[in-house]
């Protein structure tokens, strides 16, 4: 199914009931099954059902990129290649997967320091962000950024920012922009819920909607904040509630589908593009490890995280590769590549030198550039 | 030459770097309809419309974000304060957005943007909308820092930070807006990082910047009438500090004075301070003396606010002391 | 009647309809009568008609009483015997007065620089006001905060903050210290709608929201921050669209009426109070004069301003009273009274000494007390 | 004396505090459930409930304009900054609320606050996360600015912030909660305001703080095998500076070394250098240098963090320099 096939699934700004997202209850999990609006829609409109066998594969291939990578560098880290802080996007990779496969050139990913699965799905080379990580020369920002700040324009990766809030101004920016030049591009800018209730979040929100930019925020909703659940920092557990107050499109549900997820955030997209109507979008995921390395997440029950695991769109990806044919054999092939992959990342990484001492005066200001 | 206030100089910098460029654009509070708080940006509107003059709400920490984006995308903001001290709202965007974005890219994005208004103490606007800004922006790599107080500095300068390439923080005062002055005709740019001798001298160093310099003229002035000449430095740049400038005036006088409004614990004077003491340690004969404001909360009544801010009497005393001169 | 009285206007939190309130035609305006839904409610409820002359009476006097203060005051501005920014709140009277008077014991206000109508409706001494303005030792606080910086803890002004938005937080926390005492009292946070786009605002309302705090969030929407009109600030007309996302109760009227507007406040007061019902209620209100004495208010027009003259609650009042009976002899002699007050305040003012200089050590630390 | 880490004094000095007053509360993000991001507040929430623990959404301006709120109500808030970079986002809140609303409300309001959290780099967290902020908060009126770095000063120093009636900023450090040393028994307080001698020395004053003491005693210890005795200051209180301290140890040495985190540029290691310059004009023997920062965003990779962050031979370079030995 191609990027501009129409998509059937009611209209977003329409689609949100501004529900309970059953997140009271104490434990924090999808709702319980049987409501097709909870989830990215892929039973109402056919879903994977839509998409090719060849376009189920490489969109489960790129999941399963991104999955592979973050394990491998958190092995990475507990082997003291990597330091700092190390958030991993297991779990939610079908949101950065869906939007790489969507975007048209010129578009723009703005997103947190939960950026890795950005930039593997925007092509970046696996070397490079491993070398990032691992503080090397080579590394994707040379060594500068490390974890919390990919960076790579040419591939649309407008950056992984670490202050919760601040970047959504800045992407705003980026789609001010887009409409000061008519460049006709899309900028998306992916939050944590818990960036919701942070003063930059709103005014950059209101900006938006106020000047009507070409813009999709996102709202990567994984239920906690480091330890916080969402009870916890906000009054309300539907967080599109707030966008008819910045006049944003919105819509919200549960990425349980990689195909279905792409589909429904395509159509908010080119509405944001074509039509001035930017949007507010709250997807319902889920990460499995702690926050970063250093979170042993105990804040968590084991039901809950097994609750969604049954909806992991990685699952549910080869579930499908199977159902449409796929063998065992196949599919230890597609992750055999993957590992392979990850594994020459780390060998590349290792190999790389550590940055010139010089290069730390760098990029300061233009003229420390030599 | 033609004699303009520094809100005209201003002005005509904006003007003509938009003319020039169509990447160029204005946003803030009120600087559209309103025609600027300080009417900096008047007329502006009217000439170039709604797309490159950009009213906002208020909501400084989202606009100077919109700013910072917009100049990764490749334009170049100017992003008007009403005043800097709206500018602590959003001191997170300059502080981690304008001035790390070039470095934590590598080199990938370039933040070509200009944040200016007025800072520092006007008249009786008490403590929130008195403050000097130069301290807090200076503090941090990855910015420049300008001062302004006379029309031609405050075109030649402007002028030239539109054109930088770098994010820069550009100083003004309401309370100077009307200052005349003579501004060259044509293409005047003056370089970011010179000092200039605002009057030459032999016996003491006065270092200023800002509306301190009204103050140190008016300090060396009576400073002359007791026979003791001063050099007044107006440093204009404060980050990078033009250092030669400062060291080859000491070197001259041994004696050093700094006059300025800003709050004396740390900050852009007393870096000057410790650079001048390290750099012409052989040549001081005196304590570098600083004079600004008093280390207390701006005071609305009148009668307090003259007594925290320097004074040229409180000017003259410090060059006195240099000078080892009783009175 | 009393400030116990049970209002009958219909529920708070129920009343919006997120409609648009015109603004949308360049000229920003009450909407057309007979919609009383837009009014404070004086009609639908009795109003005016169910407080007694008596009462009427005293509120209408502290309302010329804020307004003549104003007057005087500006001319003071003119005549150079006060400096920096003074920002006249005539044409908003009936909110400070309405507020006053349903505040209990311990009730608190906090406000932005447009403050001075708050502390003369909470009793504040005229002459200790004009002697603030004038920068005087017998000032409100001694001449060292001004016009945008009235305090009076004993009156309940809990302060005249000149930050915009930065004040909602520090009310939230006034709120929060109310519920962690127990003490029952209700924080009023008051903020011009200009304020409803800065970061602070949602992180108070979220927090407020988040934590039942008992505040009521009081927007005075003029419809003009400085210059720039509402549609310039937001995409939306009505700010109580906002109030959901952050799960606080609202309600939105035109204040026409002092009394009606009491009424319908007090009620949701109430709520804060005893319900941990936190509110955001928008009140439609307009200043006659420029944002501060140095605006000209070339932004409006003629037509705009007369349109709104005539729901000015003042005029109104007045009209009442003489509905009621008082005369033109009865109503000048109200004003003279007031009048004198005010040139008492200005000749207080003027013979009051500035501020010792020594007193600009004071008060930063508590060790800087004498 | 028990051997206690830094993060364990920290949450003795709360849990003291906490059972002695019961205005005392605690209030930032993960402080309680999660038990404090580096587990400073590890078990007060069990201890003392949800009334007096409280979580908070990310909302750095919006909790901390809540406890300056509450404090203005009476209460005695304890405000954590997950780390001090946060506190960009809060800066107006501390700058003109929380330093100002004692004074612009003629004392009717007192305001006592701890705001507290770690500054300054810990380890590879680049740029946007190893910022030292006291240079920020030193340099208005209106707070106190405190840096511990031993258990001991760190338990005596924050009771005393606690009991203080003023907002105190109060600086940890991530690398240092697991730093252990002996702490007195019993009620244990420390001044505010008084800086100490780690370590006494006869031939060049070293001062210090927070991050900087570890470097500073190496980098003594590397000095006095080549027989140069080090006087170690560690300032403790950073606004009010304790003047006398220093000045007493520099007329004593005659010369002078800071070692701290934090950037180059002005702040408070350019505070102290004025104040040792000016106060200490005739007895100084050689220029004062400070140790520091280089003037860069703090790169992630580990080779370059290190030479960005100062060391133990850097800073005996500097102490060798104002001794004029060479090597
Ligand atoms: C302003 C600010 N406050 C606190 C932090 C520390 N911090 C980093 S990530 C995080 C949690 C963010 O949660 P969420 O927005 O839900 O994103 P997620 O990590 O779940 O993807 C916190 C508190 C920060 N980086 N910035
Ligand atoms: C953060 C901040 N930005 C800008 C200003 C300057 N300013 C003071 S009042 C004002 C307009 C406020 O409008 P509104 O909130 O509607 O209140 P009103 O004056 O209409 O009562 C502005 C822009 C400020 N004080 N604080
Ligand atoms: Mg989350
Ligand atoms: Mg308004």
């Amino acid at each position: 199914m191609s990027r501009d096939t129409a998509v059937q699934a009611e209209p977003a700004g329409a689609a949100s009931e501004h529900g309970k997202f059953a997140s009271d209850a104490g434990v924090q999990r999808p709702r319980d099954g049987g409501d097709e609006r909870a989830g990215s829609g892929a039973a109402s409109e056919g879903g994977a059902a839509r998409a090719s066998v060849d376009e189920q594969r490489r969109l489960y291939t790129e999941m399963l990129r991104i999955r592979r990578f973050e394990e491998t560098a958190a092995r990475a880290y507990t082997q003291g290649k990597i330091s700092g802080f190390l958030h991993l996007y297991i779990g939610q990779e079908a949101i950065a997967v869906a939007t790489a496969d969507l975007m048209r050139p010129g578009d723009r990913v703005v997103t947190t320091y939960r950026d890795h699965g950005f930039a593997i799905a925007l092509g970046c080379d696996s070397g490079a962000c491993m070398a990032e990580l691992f503080g090397k020369a080579t590394g994707l920002v040379g060594g500068v950024g490390g974890s919390m700040h990919f960076f790579a324009r040419d591939k649309g990766l407008w950056g992984g920012y670490a202050i919760v809030g601040s970047h959504v101004p800045v992407a705003a920016g980026h789609a001010f922009a887009s409409k000061y030049n008519q460049d006709g591009a899309v900028t998306f800018c992916f939050l944590g819920e818990g960036a919701m209730h942070i003063g930059a979040t709103a005014e950059g929100m209101n900006l938006a909607g106020l000047w009507k930019l070409p813009i999709v925020f996102v709202i990567e909703n994984n239920l906690y904040a480091m330890g916080t659940p969402l009870r916890r920092q906000s009054p309300v557990d539907d967080l599109t509630t707030r966008a008819p107050g910045w006049a944003l499109d919105h819509d919200r549900w549960v990425v349980d589908d990689v195909v279905a997820t792409r589909n429904r955030l395509a159509r908010i997209a080119e509405r944001a593009r074509n039509e001035e109507r930017p949007a507010l979008v709250e997807l319902l995921t889920y990460r499995f490890r702690g926050h970063s390395m250093s979170d042993p997440g105990k804040y968590r029950t084991k039901e809950e995280v097994d609750a969604w695991r049954k909806t992991d769109p990685l699952a549910r990806g080869e579930a499908e590769l199977r159902g449409a044919g796929l063998s065992d054999a196949d599919l230890e092939s597609i992750d055999a590549a993957v590992v392979a992959e990850m594994d020459a990342a780390v060998a590349f990484a290792d190999a790389s030198p550590p940055p010139a001492p010089e290069h730390r005066f760098r990029h300061h200001l233009v003229e420390d550039d030599p | 030459m033609a004699t303009l206030q520094i809100r005209e100089a201003l002005r005509h910098a904006i003007d003509e770097e938009m003319a020039r460029d169509e990447r160029v654009f204005v946003i803030g509070e009120e600087v559209g309809h309103y025609d600027g708080a300080y009417k900096v940006t008047e007329g502006l509107l009217a000439k170039y419309g709604e797309r490159r003059v950009v009213d906002t709400p208020i909501a400084e920490a989202g606009f100077a974000g919109v700013g910072i984006g917009a100049a990764m995308a490749g334009l170049r903001p100017i992003v008007e304060f009403m005043t800097f001290n709206f500018s602590a709202v959003a001191f997170d965007q300059i502080l981690n957005n304008a001035a790390k974005l070039r470095q934590l890219s590598n080199g990938q994005f370039t933040l070509p943007i200009v944040f200016r208004g007025p800072n520092a103490a006007a008249h009786m606007l008490s403590s929130t909308h008195s403050q000097a800004f130069e301290s807090f922006y200076c503090g941090f790599p990855g910015v420049k820092v300008v001062s302004v107080a006379t029309p031609a500095d405050a075109k030649g300068l402007l002028k030239s930070a539109i054109r930088d390439d770098n994010p820069i923080i550009f100083f003004e005062s309401e309370v100077m807006y009307s200052v005349k002055g003579e501004v060259p005709d044509g293409e005047h740019l003056i370089p970011i990082g010179k000092a200039e001798i605002k009057r030459p001298g032999s016996g003491v160093t006065v270092v200023t910047w800002g509306q301190g310099l009204a103050i140190a003229l008016a300090a060396a002035e009576l400073a002359q009438a007791e026979g003791l000449s001063c050099e007044v430095i107006d440093l204009r740049t404060l980050r990078p500090l033009d250092d030669d400038a400062v060291v080859a005036s000491v070197r001259k006088t041994n004696r050093c004075v700094l006059v300025y409004h800003g709050w004396p614990y740390g900050g852009t004077g007393a870096e000057v301070s410790d650079r001048v003491m390290r750099l012409c340690f052989d040549d001081l004969d005196a304590p570098i003396l600083r004079v600004c404001y008093e280390d207390l909360n701006m005071p609305y009544a009148e009668n307090l606010e003259h007594l925290v801010i320097p004074s040229p009497a409180r000017a003259l005393e410090a060059i006195r002391e240099v000078a080892y001169r009783q009175h």
